[in-house]
Order: C-alpha cells, then structure tokens, then sequence
C-alpha cells in the first residue's frame, strides 16, 4: 500500500466522522428534531472515504439520496450539513435542500440527488467539462444498485466512454433497493460486468475494505486523468440501517442481517493498522474522540441555528428575473 | 380478507386498497406493479403481510391474497414499468402501476406523453389503453423540491389522459374504481400528507364518475374551488368565512381533466365571484386555467377579478419554516376570499 | 433447414413485397404525393420476414419509425398500408397515424414508433400480458442501432430478464443512427454482447441472410414460449437509402456504401434456392408480379381513397368523455 | 466564416446558426451537443461543410469552424446528453444542446424538470445552469402526434425554466443571443416551419432581452397576442381585421417564461378586449394562462369574454387536412376577434 501516515490517519477520521454522524443524525431524527427523510450511510464509509481520498480537492461527486457520506468524504463542513439536514438558514443550502439535497459545489460536491439515477447524467457534464477546459479533474459518481436499472445509467455509461469522459461510476451494491433485494431487481449478480457493455473496466471490490476501494479507486482515476475515459467500480456493501429513518426492516433476511453485522470497516482498518503497528489503538481513539466532539459541536450549531427567513421561500430560484 | 359491506369510517389509504382489492377480486385482468408494492414480498422468510405494500402501506396485504404474479415489485425503472403498463393495457390487461412519487415523472415520461396518452388516436381508435397510474403530488411531508411536487398541469395538457385527484377517503374509493374501470388512461393523483386522514367510505362496490366535480358546501356570496388537500382547505376557510358572515360555495373539483366546466361555471353564476386553491405552480397551471375558462364563458356573471391562492413559481423548499410559507393554507384562502368580495363589479 | 415450400414462398414473398413497396413509396415521396416524413426499409427486408415468420398470428410486435417492413411481413393489409401513408380515411389509422406511427393492433402490429426506443417497454407490456392470461404469445421488439444507446432498451431488458418475460428483443443494426455511425455511437461493436448484461442469450446474425434471421428467431420464441424468457437478437444490416427520404447521404462512407450494395437478401434468397432447385426462376418471377400487381393496387387504392372528414381531428381521443 | 457587420435578409435558420457562431468566438465556454449536430462529421471522408448540422441544418458549418472538440454529435440518449449538459453548466461551461423535437422531453425529463430548473434553488442558489435547450415545436410539417407537439406550457410550470420562442428572423437571433448568455437555464423553442422564414437581422453582436414582448403591430380596438408561429398569424388576421376597419394591437410575447403580464396589461387596459393564440393544448395551456392572469390582474378593464384561438384538446393528427384543421390560422384568428368584438361589454 502506498498510503501515508498522514492519508491512513485522513481515511480513519472520515470514517469514523461519517459513522458518528450519521449516528447522531439517526438520534436526532428519532427525536423528531429532523425533517422529512433521512437516508444512513452507516456500513458504507468505507466506500466514500476510499474512493474520496483516492481525488483531489477539483476533482468532483456526484451523490444519492444517501449522500451524508459522500458530503464529509468530499470535505464538507460538519457544522453546515447538519445545519442542513435540520433546515436552518446556516446550512449548506440555506434549509432549502435538507438532507435529500445537500450540496456544496465549491467542494466539487454536486448533490446528493433525490432521484435514483440522477446522478450519472451530471457526472458526464462534470467529465466534459473538465475535457473541454482541460482542467484534468475527474468526477466520482456514487450510486446504488437500484440506480443501476436506470437507464440513466446506461445512456451515461455509454456517452462517457464514446466521449471518453474522466467519469468513474462507483456502484454501492449494498443488496437492497428500499425493501427490493438486488437478486430479485438485478437480472446478474455483479453489477461491474455491465462495464463489458461499455467498453470500459469493471472491477468487484469489498466496500467494507477501505483500502481495497481506495486502491481500485486510484487506479480508476489514474486512468481518467490519463486520458483513458470512464470506469465502473462495484463495491458490495450492507446497508446497516434501514432505507430511511423509520423502515422497519423486515424485509432483510437472515443472511443478510447476519453477514452485515459482521462487516464493519472501521473495526476492520483498526485491527490492521494496529496490528502492522502503523497506529496505536490511543492514537485512533483520539481521532474518535475528535471525531465525536467535532460532530457535536455540529449538532449544537444546528440546534441554535436560526430558521431562515420566508422570503427565501422565492429567492435562488433564477440568477436573473425580469 | 373481508371488506365491509356497510359504511364505515377508515383512512384514504385504507380505502385505496379496498378499492383495488374488490376490483382485483372482480376481475383477473388487473395486476399491480410498482416498486416495493408488494415490498420484498418475494424474499422467502417473510411473511406477505409483513412487506410494505408500497412506501405509504396502501397496497399492502394484497400479494397475500393476489400472489406475486398479479402484484408485481418493479425494479426502479420507471421508463420501463410505466411502459409496460401501457404496452399491457394495449394488449388486453387493465394494470395498475404505481409512480411512487409525481416528480419520478422526469423518469418516465415518454410512456404517458407520446404512448400512453397518443396510441389511441395515433392508431386511429382502433386501440385502448385502460390503464391507471397511481402516484403521490403535494407538499407537507418536508420532503424538498423533488419529492413534493404536484404536476397534474403537465397531466392536464397531455390530451389522452384523464388525471383525477380526491379529497377525501370516499371519494377516494369510488374515483379509484371508476379509474381502475375506465377505458382510458387515468393518472390517480394522491396526496401525501392525506393517506392517514380518515372518512366515512361506502362498503362493497362504490364509484365516483370521473370528469364530475362536487359542490362540497353550498353557498351564495362566492364560490371557493379546489381539488385534494386544496379542496380541503377551501372547506376549511369557507368555515371561517361563514362565522365572519360570507357564505362561500365550496366546488372540490375531484377530476382535473376532463375538466367540468359547467359545474364551474354554474356556481360562478350564482355567486359571481371566484377563488381558486391550488396547489401546484402558477404558470401554465390549474387556477390560472380555471380562471381563463371563466374569464371566457363566464365573464358576464363575474363580478370581481378572479381570485387565486396558489404555491409561488418556486421550486419546494425543505425547510418546515419555508415550506409552511410555500403551501396554500386557510388562512391565505379566507384573506384572497376577502379580498375578492370587497372589489366592486 | 426446416422451412416447407409454403413457408419459403411466403417468406419470399414477404421480402419482395416489402421491397416494391419500398420502392413504390420512395416515387411517390419524391413526386410529393406523401406528406411528412418517410423512413425505407429496402436492404433490411430479411430482418422483418425472418423474425416474423417465426411467429404466429397472435403473437405481437413492436416496431420503429422505420416500419412499413414489419407491418407488411406482420400480415398488414398493403392497401390499408398505403392509404395510412396517403393520409386518407381509408388508411389502418384513418390517416391520423401515418407512417411514423402505422399500426395494426388487431394483427399484433402494435405500431411503428416515432419515439427511438419507444418499443421496448411496451414488448414488456405484451409479455406480461402473455404471461398473465397464459397465452403463451412472445413479442418480437424491432429496434435500431442507435436505440440501443436509449435507456429503455437498458431497463426494458433486464425488466423481462428478470420477469422472465416472452420478448425478443431485435436490434436491426445497420450501422446508422440518422446520419451518425454506429462505430461512434455505440462504445462496442457487436449490440449483442449486452445481453450478458441481462443474462439472457445474445446473437449476432447477417441481417441479410434470411434464413439464419429466421432460424435464430425461431431459436428465440421457442425459448420465450416455453418460459425461458428473452432473448437479444442482432441482426447485421444496411440500409441501402437514406435516413429519411430527401437525405442526400453523404455521410456515408465508401466501405459502407459499397459492401451495402453487395448485400441483398432477396437476390441471395433467389440463388439458393434455385441452386437447390426449391423453386425455378419463373415461379420466383410470378411471384414478383404478384407482389408488384399488389403494391400497384395498394397504390391505386390510396390515390382514390378519400380524405378523412374535419370531425376526425379530436374524434378517437378517449374511449369516453363526459 | 465572415459573419455580416450590417443588416441583410436571412432566413431564421441562419440568423440561429449566425448567433452560436458569434457566440463561440467570443465565449470558450461554450460548446454545442445534439443528435446530429455535427451530423456525420466524424467520419474521416467528409468534408465537415457537407456534414448535417442538425436535421434542419442550424449547426451546419460550425464544426469547420470550431471542431470536433465543441461541436459534440451525440448518441440517442436524451436523458444522459440532456442531463450532461446540466451538468457541464453547473461545472462551469455554457453548453447549448439541441433536443430535437419537443416530444423527446418524454426521454429527458428528469434533467430539465428535477435537475436543470432546481439545482440553484435546492443549493440555496449555489450552483449556476447557465444552459441552453435549443428545440423544435409545432405543427405543419405533417410529422404527426409525436413530433408535432408545442409543449411550452410544460415548460413554463416548471419554475427555475426560462421559455423562449421567437416568431422572426431578427428576434430568433438576439433572443438565442440572450438565451445563450443567460446564466439560468432556457429553453429555445424553434418553430418547425418557420426556420425558411426570411427577414432582415442585424450584423454584429444582436440582444433581444428574455421577458419582453413586443407590440408588433400597435392598434386600439382589440388586443391580440402570439407567440412563435401564432404571432406571426396574428400579423396576418390584423391585416385582414384592419381592412374590415378593426384597429388590432398585436402583441409578440417571445418570451413565455417569466411572463411579461405588464406589457399585456398595458395593452388590454387600451384596448378593452383580448384574443389570445396558441398552438399548444388548451388544457393548462399558455392561452388560458394568460387569459387567468387578466382576469386577475385586468379584469376591470375587460371589455368582453376573452377569446382564444388554441389547438383543441388531441394530439396532432397526421393528414394533412386534419393538421390544417387542427392548427389555429390567420382565418380561425379573424372569426375569433369578430366575435369577440361584436360582444358588449
Ligand atoms: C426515479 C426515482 N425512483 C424511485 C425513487 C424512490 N427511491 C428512493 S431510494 C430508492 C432505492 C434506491 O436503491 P439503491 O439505488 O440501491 O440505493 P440505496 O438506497 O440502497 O443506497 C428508491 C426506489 C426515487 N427517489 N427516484
Ligand atoms: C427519442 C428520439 N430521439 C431522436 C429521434 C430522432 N430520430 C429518428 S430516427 C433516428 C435514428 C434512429 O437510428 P436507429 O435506431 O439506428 O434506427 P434506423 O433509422 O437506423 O433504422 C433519430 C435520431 C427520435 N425520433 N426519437
Ligand atoms: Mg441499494
Ligand atoms: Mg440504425
């Protein structure tokens, strides 16, 4: 591996910030502090986080309705996501998107997108522009493997590897489509062999080894950066929550519930980089801590956040109105 | 399952499912599809009445009693199944889709603008297309601007179609077997906030015509229309008004196309003044549609400008603080009712 | 090969029909005796006969923009056809289709299409309804090249993949969408290969050789009919006029416009069979005529047909309206 | 290619292309997409002036001139060239893609309806679409129902939209000129029988502003109002009006999203009447719209019923006695302002 202390030590604290989040998030929902829908990452850091610190601060996202991950993977500031997520006026958005909606496009993050499918037309716009003004940036774009029986993904997949777009499609198979399992709604088993349609590459990783997509990540982007056009990465992963806030679940079978309890990508990277001796178990501990507080201090600056005004009800909606 | 054959009180989403339930029964031409609407039904462990029948429960139970070859989960390929539905209707079923919500439209619209709503006429009468799609409009929910919108314009302005939209759990009932039993194809409109609202419903076979709206309330000094949760709202403001001595005619328009002009144009007659309550956008929307109708079969009998509440030409915002501003609401109805009876003729 | 001498016959009748039809239509576009916009089968004949052969009456099709060939070869009456392309009262829409949108649903024409990849989702529709009622009918879905970038055709096919529906999905690939080639349109070579996609079959045939058409049709539906759901047909053609007539063409390159005019399905149908003394020259002749004496009426009709009536323009809009 | 400093007669096919060209020069940011729109430019043999440009040779010329890299041919796939276009202009480019004939919306929806129009508002109006739809509307051309369709009001309930449609050579350039340098999403609507139509247009760099119409034809008796192709009949019926001593305003509106309501209130608080024409369906159509907002905005100045002239509620018809019946005209336009001038008010 050609991680440094520093990136390995960056990779933790994404995770570990993504997973603290999203359980705080969960709580506060349950509190009826939070809004309309809220859709958990929790199981699938490893996949944000390793496919994020494998781009660079230009490089752009696109995300899904579960975007809370790609967010902080991709910088996002903590304080204004949850500001976000609970409506008020400092969030990303201003309250105007929540949680389905947060953005920040001058972190190269372009939406969570709550249409399934959304997402891969815009990463070929971000990959053609990134062509057309040779910036060299490349576009991640994250979806589910209920995305994947979109035609969108197929009209984009196709466009981006004919216009040899800088576009890697991350593919989070985390074997679900609300309560709809990937082997009833998916007519093959691996999503990545769709990438034979196209042309392009197609590789089948574990998302819950952050170092496996990290890699397959690098490799993805090295090859669009090149010049060599898109990618398709299928990361299989387990959804450790429900699809939203609320669902009950029982639509997840044994297997299931069984082989995702024990998935954990951050118990997993603990083990192995206390083992190699790259870091102590203090020296994560301390990320957690950091990670908890800096959470914390995100849902207190929610909380005492004001609501935006009403007369945002009509503003942003055009740059310019006669 | 046993459905009641006498009046009784339940939810909208109740009524939904009984109404497709007993037209199920009645005939096997009928088969359901949408995503999750049996809702992991076909995942050995479970039981059927455990699976979500739908994100808002209204088809649940009915795999249990219909089986997964007549109630089928889609996978999330709206372009597809929404075609499939029409392809199927063409060829002899009468299907039942579900577009979870109106905004997946963006999805799929080419099946109900240039197949769905054109067939007929394209092949010159000689096919029928009796299909019915189900799908959820409206704000309220916090849901943003993808999940909360209410397009039965766009509906409106496809000619082919029939879009319907009830305000209560009766109606519900009867405008969905009317739907599930019409010829043509029918876009069911649902709103979101309402499925838990509950009402008195008919037992055993009950249908509502489509293209007829209803005088909810009876009055004399102006006339209040709305449709789904407006109509409700319009009840609900003409409450208020009444107590403030103006006796507002309520109309809850129920089909949005055919439109029933002369129902309309009736109570504009005797009351002389108009508010419409809409929900959805205002350009090239349904009140401003109403309002023209009227202001050209109708403009001798008004008395005052046309009167319209409707959301601003926005997208939804998230925010409960934004999006309670955004909605119509009775409060902003008695203020437009006001208004619009203190202007001179 | 299994074909009796009807069959045969009827297949080449088929195929010369359609051509003189064609060509019927081409002269009569070009003196402006037919309105709008004309899309010529002529050089994919073998693709509609072979397929269509393989079906029964009651089986369906759907069709494209390009679609007078599997209306004719779907057992459309020609002079309803060709009143339809006039315009006129007589015609099988009334004259309110036209040849963008001919249909015969009572045959199981479910309509040409002038929607590119508007076909496909309704062939699911026509499978569910065989499998619902048990009818045992399969659809063949005609549809181009360039449809094949559509995300219809995408979910369309793993929808009856996983539905295990009875459709047959035939991509007439003849290396043009309008005026853009294949070779740029489409990342890959051979349509086919995306069946692996869907894990149903996939083959690639020569679109002008009739008989293998047929004999992977055949292949095809009785796979479909006996519950084995879809399959993905390719069949390898050339079109030998323009996208649409007026188009002068000049995209086309040298090497397309030469082997194109090598290929022709009904000459190398006339030597094979007289090579192998099926039928003799004369009879193939006699049913030449026969087919130009049928075109010749169909056109006759359609020049004395009348005109539809003004009240037809908002009649057949709705089964009923209050 | 020297583009013309002066004023000449061309047709709007040119004037269009004359804009993009004019526009590219100046701006690297843009790049143009579409089916076609390089049309076989690709391919090594062809001299790229011989390539298509478009169906209706708009773009013809301009990969010559700004090559392979900005004058992008796409594959059939509305949703993802459509939505990559949006995402191009979120990302910092000014892409102009052509979608055809209006009907494909059905395949492209989403980006327009869910991506394109909201993303400024659901970032709290951090993102900007600076993008360009360029696409065919109307009837005449004998296409049939699905390439025939005028499908602005669709357009126009979408908030975050802006809805062009120009009726002459002149506006066609300066409005995509506008279009084209407008940071908001627009929609280019471009009549299908119109891009022959000739008329005098500026050289140089030419503006006309988004939401301004024009009174094309001043008049004091009846207001009448068009849009596209229908301005251009109103043109013609208050030629023949005036003849028959009918003094008819014509208003141009170009831009149907926002909507200039001042310049149509001006005009009826002159006239005291007002027919509208429109080729799109009237059923949330653009002509009851407006027919609304004056009902509202303007009743008191009515003078009588406000009459409308629209497509009927069908799908377009194939044959070419059926489409001629089906479209509004110059004649259909006259019987409409007699009628309704000779009502009391
Ligand atoms: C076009 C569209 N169809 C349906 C939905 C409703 N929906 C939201 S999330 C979801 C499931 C998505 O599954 P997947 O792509 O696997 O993502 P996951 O939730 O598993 O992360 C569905 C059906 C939607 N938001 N958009
Ligand atoms: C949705 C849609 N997009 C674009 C068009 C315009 N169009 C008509 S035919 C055609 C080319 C179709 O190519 P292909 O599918 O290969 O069929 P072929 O014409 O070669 O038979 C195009 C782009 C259309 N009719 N529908
Ligand atoms: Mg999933
Ligand atoms: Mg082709």
């Amino acid at each position: 591996m050609n991680l440094s202390q520093d990136q390995l030590r960056s990779m933790y604290r994404t995770m570990v910030s993504i997973r603290n989040f999203e359980e705080t998030v969960k709580q506060a929902f349950a509190k009826g502090h939070i809004p309309g829908f809220v859709h958990l990452y929790v199981g699938e850091e490893a996949i944000a986080t390793g496919v994020c610190s494998a781009l660079r601060a230009s490089d752009t996202i696109t995300s899904t309705h579960r975007g809370h991950g790609h967010c902080i993977a991709k910088g996002c500031d903590m304080n204004s996501m949850m500001a976000e997520i609970y409506g008020k006026a400092t969030g990303l958005c201003k309250g105007k998107g929540g949680s389905m909606h947060i953005a920040d496009v001058g972190k190269g993050m372009l939406g969570a997108n709550g249409i399934v499918g959304g997402g891969p037309p815009l990463a070929c716009g971000a990959g053609l522009t990134s062509v057309v003004t040779g910036s060299g940036d490349v576009c991640a774009c994250f979806f589910g493997d209920g995305a994947c029986e979109q035609g969108t993904f197929h009209e984009s997949a196709n466009l981006a590897a004919i216009w040899n777009l800088p576009v890697i499609f991350v593919a989070e198979n985390n074997g679900y489509a609300q309560s709809t399992p990937a082997s009833y709604h998916c007519a093959i088993e691996n999503i990545a062999e769709r990438a034979a349609s196209y042309g392009i590459p197609g590789a089948v990783v574990d998302g819950s080894d952050v170092f496996a997509v990290h890699e397959a990540a690098v490799e993805a982007v090295k090859r669009a950066r090149a010049g060599q056009g898109p990618s398709l990465l299928e990361c299989k992963t387990y959804r450790h929550h429900g699809h939203f806030e609320g669902d009950q679940q029982t639509y997840k079978d044994d297997l299931y519930k069984s082989v995702s309890q024990g998935k954990d990508s951050i118990r997993d990277f603990r083990a192995l980089v206390t083992q190699h001796g790259w870091f102590t178990s203090e020296e994560l501990d301390a990320i957690d801590g950091e990670a908890r507080q800096a959470v914390e201090e995100a849902l207190a600056y929610a909380e005492s956040s004001p609501l935006p005004g009403v007369e945002e009800v009509t503003s942003d909606v055009y740059v310019s109105y006669p | 399952m046993a459905v009641a054959t006498a009046a009784r009180t339940i939810t909208i989403a109740e009524a939904l499912n009984e109404s497709i339930r007993l037209e199920m029964r009645a005939d096997p031409k009928i088969v359901i599809m949408g995503e999750d609407i049996a809702g992991g039904a076909q995942v050995e462990h479970l039981e059927d009445d455990e699976a979500w029948g739908g994100v808002m429960g209204v088809t649940k139970g009915l795999v249990h009693e219909f089986g997964r070859e007549r109630v089928l989960d889609t996978p999330i390929s709206e372009a597809a199944f929404i075609g499939a539905a029409v392809g199927a209707a063409a060829t002899g079923l009468r299907p039942i889709a579900e577009l979870m919500f109106c905004g997946f439209l963006g999805s799929c619209l080419d099946s109900l603008l240039n197949q769905g709503s054109k067939l007929r006429y394209m092949f010159g009468g000689k096919a029928t297309v009796p299909v019915t799609i189900r799908t959820m409009i409206g704000g309220g929910f916090r849901a943003a601007a993808q999940h909360a919108q209410t397009l039965y314009p766009m509906f409106a302005n496809i000619p082919g179609l029939k879009v319907v939209a009830p305000s209560n759990a009766a109606d519900a009932k009867g405008l969905l077997t009317a739907s599930i039993r019409d010829d043509d194809p029918v876009i069911f409109c649902e709103h979101i906030t309402m499925y838990t609202m509950k009402g008195e419903v008919p037992g055993g076979e009950h249908i509502v015509p489509i293209g007829k709206a209803a005088v909810a309330r009876p009055g004399s000094d102006v006339t209040l229309l709305g449709v789904s949760l407006t109509a409700v709202h319009a009840l609900n403001a003409a409450e208020t008004l009444a107590k403030e001595g103006i006796d507002a005619e309520v109309i809850d328009l129920r089909t949005v196309s055919p439109l029933d002009e002369e129902t309309i144009l009736e109570s504009v007659k005797k009351t002389g003044r108009l508010v419409i309550v809409d929900e959805a956008n205002p350009l090239c929307g349904l009140a401003s549609h109403i309002a023209g109708m009227v202001a050209s079969r109708g403009f001798h009998w008004l008395q005052a400008p046309v009167g319209m509440v409707t959301a601003p030409h926005s997208p939804v915002p998230f925010s409960p603080v934004l999006e309670d501003a955004y909605l119509p609401n009775p409060q902003k109805v008695v203020a437009a009712v006001k208004e619009t009876c203190s202007k001179a003729s």
